[in-house]
């Protein structure tokens, strides 16, 4: 293949070390093991909720906190270890969208200079006018009202901020865009509209996309390929296609099941207040669980068509809620 | 740890300044007396065993001696800081007795006139010099209205000091069981205790009133009203509870400040404390007078940080965890 | 007026107007709200953030905000005016009658106070010695709750549980106090997709089991459809359409509603739907349709005429100058 | 989730929503002191600094408006003197105290970590010196030394003025770094300062271009409450006969030299330069985002 992929991630680990009072600190591993490919003009979704690591690999992407363990490969080249100069002709090329659009937008600063900051500081090769150019262009390619530029972000409603937030990610002319619950923090009358604003974008700027979302639906709309994160490690990993249609792992059915609201026939257990660090995460919640799965899963394909799943008994077959 | 920066910061402040001897003996003196002298006392030695020695006797509670009446530093403080303790504490009762109710009152109902006559005192102490403020009482109650006694120290003359138990007048008084002692003595106090009261209290009424008025508007105090509990048992069970930290806090805190603080109205008033006793020690240059106090304040106020914490930490559950 | 009204209705709203004074002006978050909750049911309230949800629900136990007052309309529980009882009527309506579940679970519940002194309190303010000893009500009600070991439970303070578990103690609470009806103010909203079902479970199941009456209220279509026998939808401080589960989902009349259905079922293949426009302000007061700048059915006597009202029965009504049946 | 720095912060947001009227009245009155520090030596009615030994401790008269001192310094031109010497020096000393404490603190917000503690510990350390003590000490340190002398100029003509200033800076430096640390800390992993980090900006480029502006109202605030205690600070030292020295104008100094008199009942020689500082104080506080309290030290911010 020609097109080498823009993204890489292999193996990737990262440790928090939380103190707690003098003396006692302790290790909590945030994500373990985390390995995917991202194609150029692509979207993979990452699902999971609270606590999966999601977020941290989104982090870890950004190149906002390094890894404690593994490799980012972008365009095949590895980031970590990278000074702040070296890093900056790659920080161009991978943008963010946060999770709340009033809180990613500097109360003090109008919406256009907010946007325009990436521009400036990591477009040197471009003249200001032609800067000027960019920043209208973007603005107009997200139709943000151009009344609301010189607006400070206070003024705006959520969808327009985010609006403008994909205009800012987008602006320095990123091949990679890591969404951070893009939606989460929008109504649902508001959502539609943001998804359909990112799949046109995605085809105008030829831009790939890491889509972060507990929104199992909106994920479905919008990605290829799924990972689904439990805990900190990938437990299931295949196209949409397959993941939505026959869920393998046990926890990815019971996120299917209870972003559907139908959660009669698979639910999970409640949710410990100490959580496992070894054998299956997700064993005291299983319904399925046998004492086989105290051991430690290891992510094994499953099925065709390069699907992993972490969960010993789906690779036998497939599994079924009691 | 803070306490030693405290000590290495004041010790470097008033010893790099070069020549105290200078001003301990006076200016008419031939290079080798003060040669000598410096040799006596040390500061000839390097900096640092010349810092070595000053906190290895700190460590002993010797905080040296005055270099005009050769009387230990440490005990010339041990003897004055019951007066200042005395004041400040006094000071604290003045302010407490309004800032507490006019400050809960004022947070209940943000625009009744007891909130506004709490702000208008309030605005009174921030306004005012304290020093100004003690000369306008002396002179309006002393001067022309003669209702306090003159202002020049804890008690008249003709009045001796009662036995030493706590270190305040008034009290030690009423326990040698002279009431009348006790009356001279709580006479003295009132005015500089007014005036310290009056404008050290301006935070304690604006702590109280936001602490109120935050647990007021707090969800969990909606909640109890929503389950149908009594407003008196809110105001008991929620809002006194969530809202006493702060305020308890920032009394430490100025009860704290204040032991070196009162300098001002120490002077004003005559007050034997130890704030007057740093004043004289700088007119005459005598820097381990100042020193000491300097430090003893601040080992106070550290001290009463950690009271702080300690009390924080009793009652806040979050704190705790 | 204390004679039961004659529809059996457990709380009426009717034409609920609250207005909140700010240092910018007046703001109008209800503009008529009318409500009616039986006996026993459950009643979810759909609507976008500001729609007036929650001030919906702030109203019916008369506790405003800092400026904020109903300024129309009439609320009535049991047949007796809400809005005229006094300070002693209202102690003893809140918790005995109508008890709250709170957004944020954490927040509702006092820092400084144990579990179990919290619960034993809503306990003792409503209840008498007849209903038993409130330690092991409380104990019972957290085994209820799915809490393995209610004992520990009661021991902590409220920065010590999870939000799910604070969520089942703010039940356990509201429970505590015996009510007819309970307010859940989206209770399920900061909790895990796989947590949630199981308290809105929860919480339906121990309503039920002791006869009470819900409403819930969230802005999440599909949590309300999951626990309420009647849906009524919000926009702009009124109520603009009401009915049964089935009704609503199934064949909704009102435009927003429909819209509204649209953007929560997003179907593979097909574009995902939104509903174009801004919510409007409410610094206004609306006389006539909030929501016509956005409807796709707008008519021209919509900018002419306020708002008719349909209510074919007394479990259904719909504000809108379509009317029923024009799906 | 320790939650005691947020209870903090909103409780000080709370401290800092007072009254608002009156304001235009304070403003008033300080801008008609600001033109008088100003304009002072064209509208003072004899020099301020030469005594006239035949009319000493004279009431105040058509001729001497405020009366005169135990030297037979008129009051009135003194009073009228003073208003530059204390504001040009509270000004001065706050900016600099004020302009550094603001900037260590949002530093300190931004990196956290070490930095945090160490600036922390540093902050701690000064604010246990009581104020006066702390300039006490540092006259005791500095007040002999010469070595200010090549650089005395303009305002700073003694040694004493310097040391005051500097004293005015030691102590605003650990309020205004206390201050905006906290409310900025909050902003350390806020979203817009991750999206500033992936636009390349670093340290220093957050710090001046977010998180400084984020602080602008509460520095602000803060300027003119820390100017108004600061008057306090230096006519309270120079009361003790700290600072500047008569017969130079100041308004601490005065009521020191009124003081002694006033049991006679002179009240005129300390009434009107203690009338000058509350006026100035008050007439400050009308610049605050509604607090009228001198952020003092003892007061819990963080």
């Amino acid at each position: 293949m020609a097109d080498s992929p823009i993204l890489e991630v292999r193996n990737l680990a990262k440790t928090y070390r939380v103190r707690h009072s003098i003396g006692r600190v302790e290790t909590v591993r945030a994500v373990q093991e985390v390995s995917f490919v991202i194609e150029r003009g692509r979207t993979l979704g990452i699902v999971g909720e609270s606590g999966s690591g999601k977020s941290t690999v989104a982090r870890c992407l950004l190149g906002l906190t390094p890894p404690t363990a593994g490799q980012v490969l972008l365009n095949g080249v590895q980031l970590g270890g990278l000074k702040a100069r070296q890093m900056r002709p790659h920080r161009r090329l991978v943008q963010m969208v946060f999770q709340m659009p009033q809180a990613s937008f500097d109360p003090t600063r109008t919406v256009r200079s907010s946007v325009a900051q990436p521009l400036r500081r990591l477009r040197p090769d471009m003249r200001r006018p032609q800067q000027d150019e960019r920043l209208r262009y973007v603005l107009a390619a997200v139709s943000l009202g151009e009344e609301l530029w010189d607006r400070k972000p206070a003024a705006l409603s959520g969808g327009q901020l985010q609006r403008a937030a994909i205009a800012r990610a987008l602006a320095p002319d990123p091949e990679l865009v890591v969404l951070d619950e893009p939606t989460a923090s929008l109504d649902l009358s508001v959502r539609g509209e943001i998804l359909t604003l990112l799949q046109q974008l995605q085809e105008e700027f030829r831009v790939a996309f890491v889509f972060i979302s507990h929104d199992l639906e909106a994920v479905r709309v919008c990605a290829q390929e799924i990972v689904v994160m439990y805990l900190g490690q990938v437990v299931e990993r295949g196209t949409v296609e397959q993941v939505f249609e026959s869920p393998a792992h046990p926890y990815t059915q019971a996120l299917i099941a209870a972003s559907k609201f139908t959660a009669d026939s698979f639910s999970l257990g409640p949710r410990g207040e100490t959580d496992p660090a070894a054998g299956c995460r997700l064993m005291p919640r299983c319904p399925l669980a046998e004492s086989a799965c105290s051991a430690e899963q290891d992510l094994v394909p499953s099925g065709v068509g390069g699907r992993m799943v972490r969960c010993w008994k789906a690779v036998r077959g497939p599994v079924r809620g009691p | 740890m803070v306490l030693f920066s405290v000590v290495v910061l004041s010790f470097a402040v008033t010893r790099s300044t070069g020549t105290p001897l200078y001003a301990a003996l006076g200016i008419q003196v031939s290079e080798e007396m003060i040669e000598a002298r410096a040799e006596m006392m040390g500061l000839n030695d390097p900096i640092h065993v010349q810092f070595t020695t000053y906190a290895a006797a700190l460590l002993r509670g010797d905080l040296g001696a005055s270099r005009r009446t050769f009387v230990p530093v440490a005990e010339d403080i041990a003897r004055k800081l019951p007066a200042t303790a005395e004041l400040v504490f006094f000071s604290m009762v003045v302010g407490s007795i309004w800032t507490i109710p006019l400050g809960v009152r004022a947070a209940m109902r943000p625009n009744g006139p007891i909130g506004k006559l709490g702000e208008g005192i309030s605005q009174f102490g921030v306004t005012v010099p304290a020093f100004w403020l003690g000369l306008l009482l002396i002179f309006l109650l002393y001067f022309l209205w003669p209702v306090f006694p003159a202002p020049l120290g804890r008690l008249g003359r003709g009045f001796d000091p009662p036995a030493m138990v706590t270190g305040f007048y008034t009290v030690d008084a009423l326990l040698a069981g002279n009431p009348a002692l006790a009356w001279e003595a709580l006479r003295h106090l009132i005015l500089p205790a007014v005036t310290l009261g009056v404008t050290s209290s301006p935070p304690m009424f604006r702590v109280t009133r936001a602490a109120v008025s935050e647990v007021l508007a707090s969800p969990y105090v909606e909640a109890a009203h929503s389950y149908g509990l009594s407003r008196r048992k809110v105001m008991i069970r929620d809002v006194f509870r969530n809202a006493s930290p702060p305020v308890l806090n920032l009394a430490a805190m100025t009860f704290g400040y204040l032991i070196g603080g009162a300098v001002l109205v120490e002077v004003v008033f005559s007050w034997p404390g130890i704030g007057s006793y740093a004043v004289w020690g700088m007119e005459f240059s005598d820097y381990d007078v100042v020193l000491g106090v300097v430090i003893v304040s601040a080992a106070i106020y550290v001290l009463l940080y950690f009271i702080v914490d300690l009390l924080q930490y009793a009652m806040d559950p979050r704190v705790r965890n | 007026m204390t004679a039961a009204p004659a529809n059996g209705a457990l709380l009426t709203l009717s034409e609920i107007e609250v207005t909140i004074h700010t240092a910018t002006g007046p703001v109008h978050p209800l503009q008529g709200v009318d409500l009616e909750v039986y006996p026993g049911e459950t009643v979810g309230l759909v609507g976008e953030s500001g729609s007036g949800k929650t001030m919906t629900l702030r109203s019916i136990l008369r506790l405003m905000p800092p400026g904020g007052a109903v300024t129309g309309g009439a609320i009535e529980w049991e047949g007796r005016p809400v809005l005229d009882m006094d300070p002693d009527e209202l102690q003893s309506y809140r918790g005995a009658d109508v008890a709250m579940i709170y957004q944020n679970p954490v927040s509702a519940l006092d820092p400084m106070l144990k579990v179990k002194r919290q619960i034993v309190d809503a306990f003792e303010a409503n209840r008498n010695e007849a209903d038993g000893d409130p330690e092991e009500f409380a104990r019972s009600t957290l085994r209820d709750l799915e809490f393995g070991d209610p004992e520990a439970v009661l021991r902590r303070y409220p920065h010590q549980l999870s939000g799910g578990m604070a969520q089942r103690v703010n039940i356990a609470l509201a429970l505590a106090c015996g009510p007819a009806l309970i307010l859940a103010d989206e209770p399920t909203t900061g909790l895990d997709m796989t947590t949630q079902i199981r308290v809105l479970d929860l919480l339906e199941r121990q309503v039920s089991a002791r006869n009470a009456a819900l409403l819930f209220i969230s802005h999440d279509l599909r949590a309300v459809a999951r626990v309420s026998r009647r849906i009524g939808i919000m926009y702009a401080g009124r109520v603009v359409e009401f009915g049964t589960r089935e009704r609503i989902l199934n064949e909704p009349s009102h435009p927003y509603t429909r819209a509204l259905l649209e953007c929560v079922d997003l179907r593979t293949g097909e574009r995902p739907r939104s509903i174009p426009g801004l919510v409007p302000k409410m610094t206004e007061v609306y006389e006539l349709c909030a929501f016509r700048d956005r409807c796709v059915s707008r008519m021209e006597v919509c900018d002419r005429e306020p708002l008719p009202r349909c209510e074919p029965d007394e479990r259904n009504m719909l504000l809108c100058h379509l009317g029923y049946g024009n799906g | 989730m320790v939650t005691r720095s947020q209870t903090d912060r909103s409780l000080l947001s709370r401290i800092f929503v007072g009254p608002t009227k009156g304001r235009t009245v304070r403003r008033s009155i300080f801008f008609l002191l600001l033109l008088v520090a100003v304009i002072g030596p064209w509208i003072v009615t004899h020099d301020p600094i030469r005594p006239d030994p035949f009319n000493t401790l004279a009431p105040p008269s058509a001729e001497h408006w405020f009366g005169t001192d135990r030297l037979g310094l008129d009051i009135f031109s003194r009073v009228v003197a003073g208003t530059r010497t204390d504001f040009t020096l509270a000004l001065i000393g706050v900016l600099l105290g004020g302009g550094l404490g603001s900037l260590m603190g949002a530093w300190a917000a931004y990196r956290r970590g070490w930095v945090d503690t160490v600036l922390l510990r540093v902050v701690e350390v000064l604010q246990s010196f009581p104020v006066l003590l702390l300039g006490l000490a540092l006259f005791a340190a500095l007040g002999s030394l010469d070595i200010f002398e090549p650089f005395l100029f303009g305002p700073f003509d003694d040694t004493g003025k310097v040391v005051l200033t500097i004293a005015i800076a030691s102590v605003n430096f650990p309020s205004y770094l206390r201050q905006v640390r906290s409310v900025l800390l909050p902003l350390t992993d806020a979203e817009f300062v991750q999206a500033a980090k992936c636009s390349g900006l670093g340290g220093w480029g957050i710090v001046w271009k977010h998180f400084i502006p984020n602080a602008r109202g509460q520095i602000l605030a803060l300027f003119a409450l820390t100017c108004a205690y600061a008057i306090q600070i230096i006519a309270g030292l120079s009361f003790i006969g700290l600072g500047i020295e008569p017969p130079h104008p100041e308004w601490g100094a005065m009521i020191r030299e009124g003081a002694t008199v006033i049991i006679q009942g002179k009240w005129w020689a300390s009434l009107f330069p203690g009338a000058a500082i509350a006026l100035s104080v008050y007439s400050l506080t009308g610049f605050s985002v509604g607090s009228d309290t001198p952020i003092d030290p003892a007061s819990p911010s963080s």
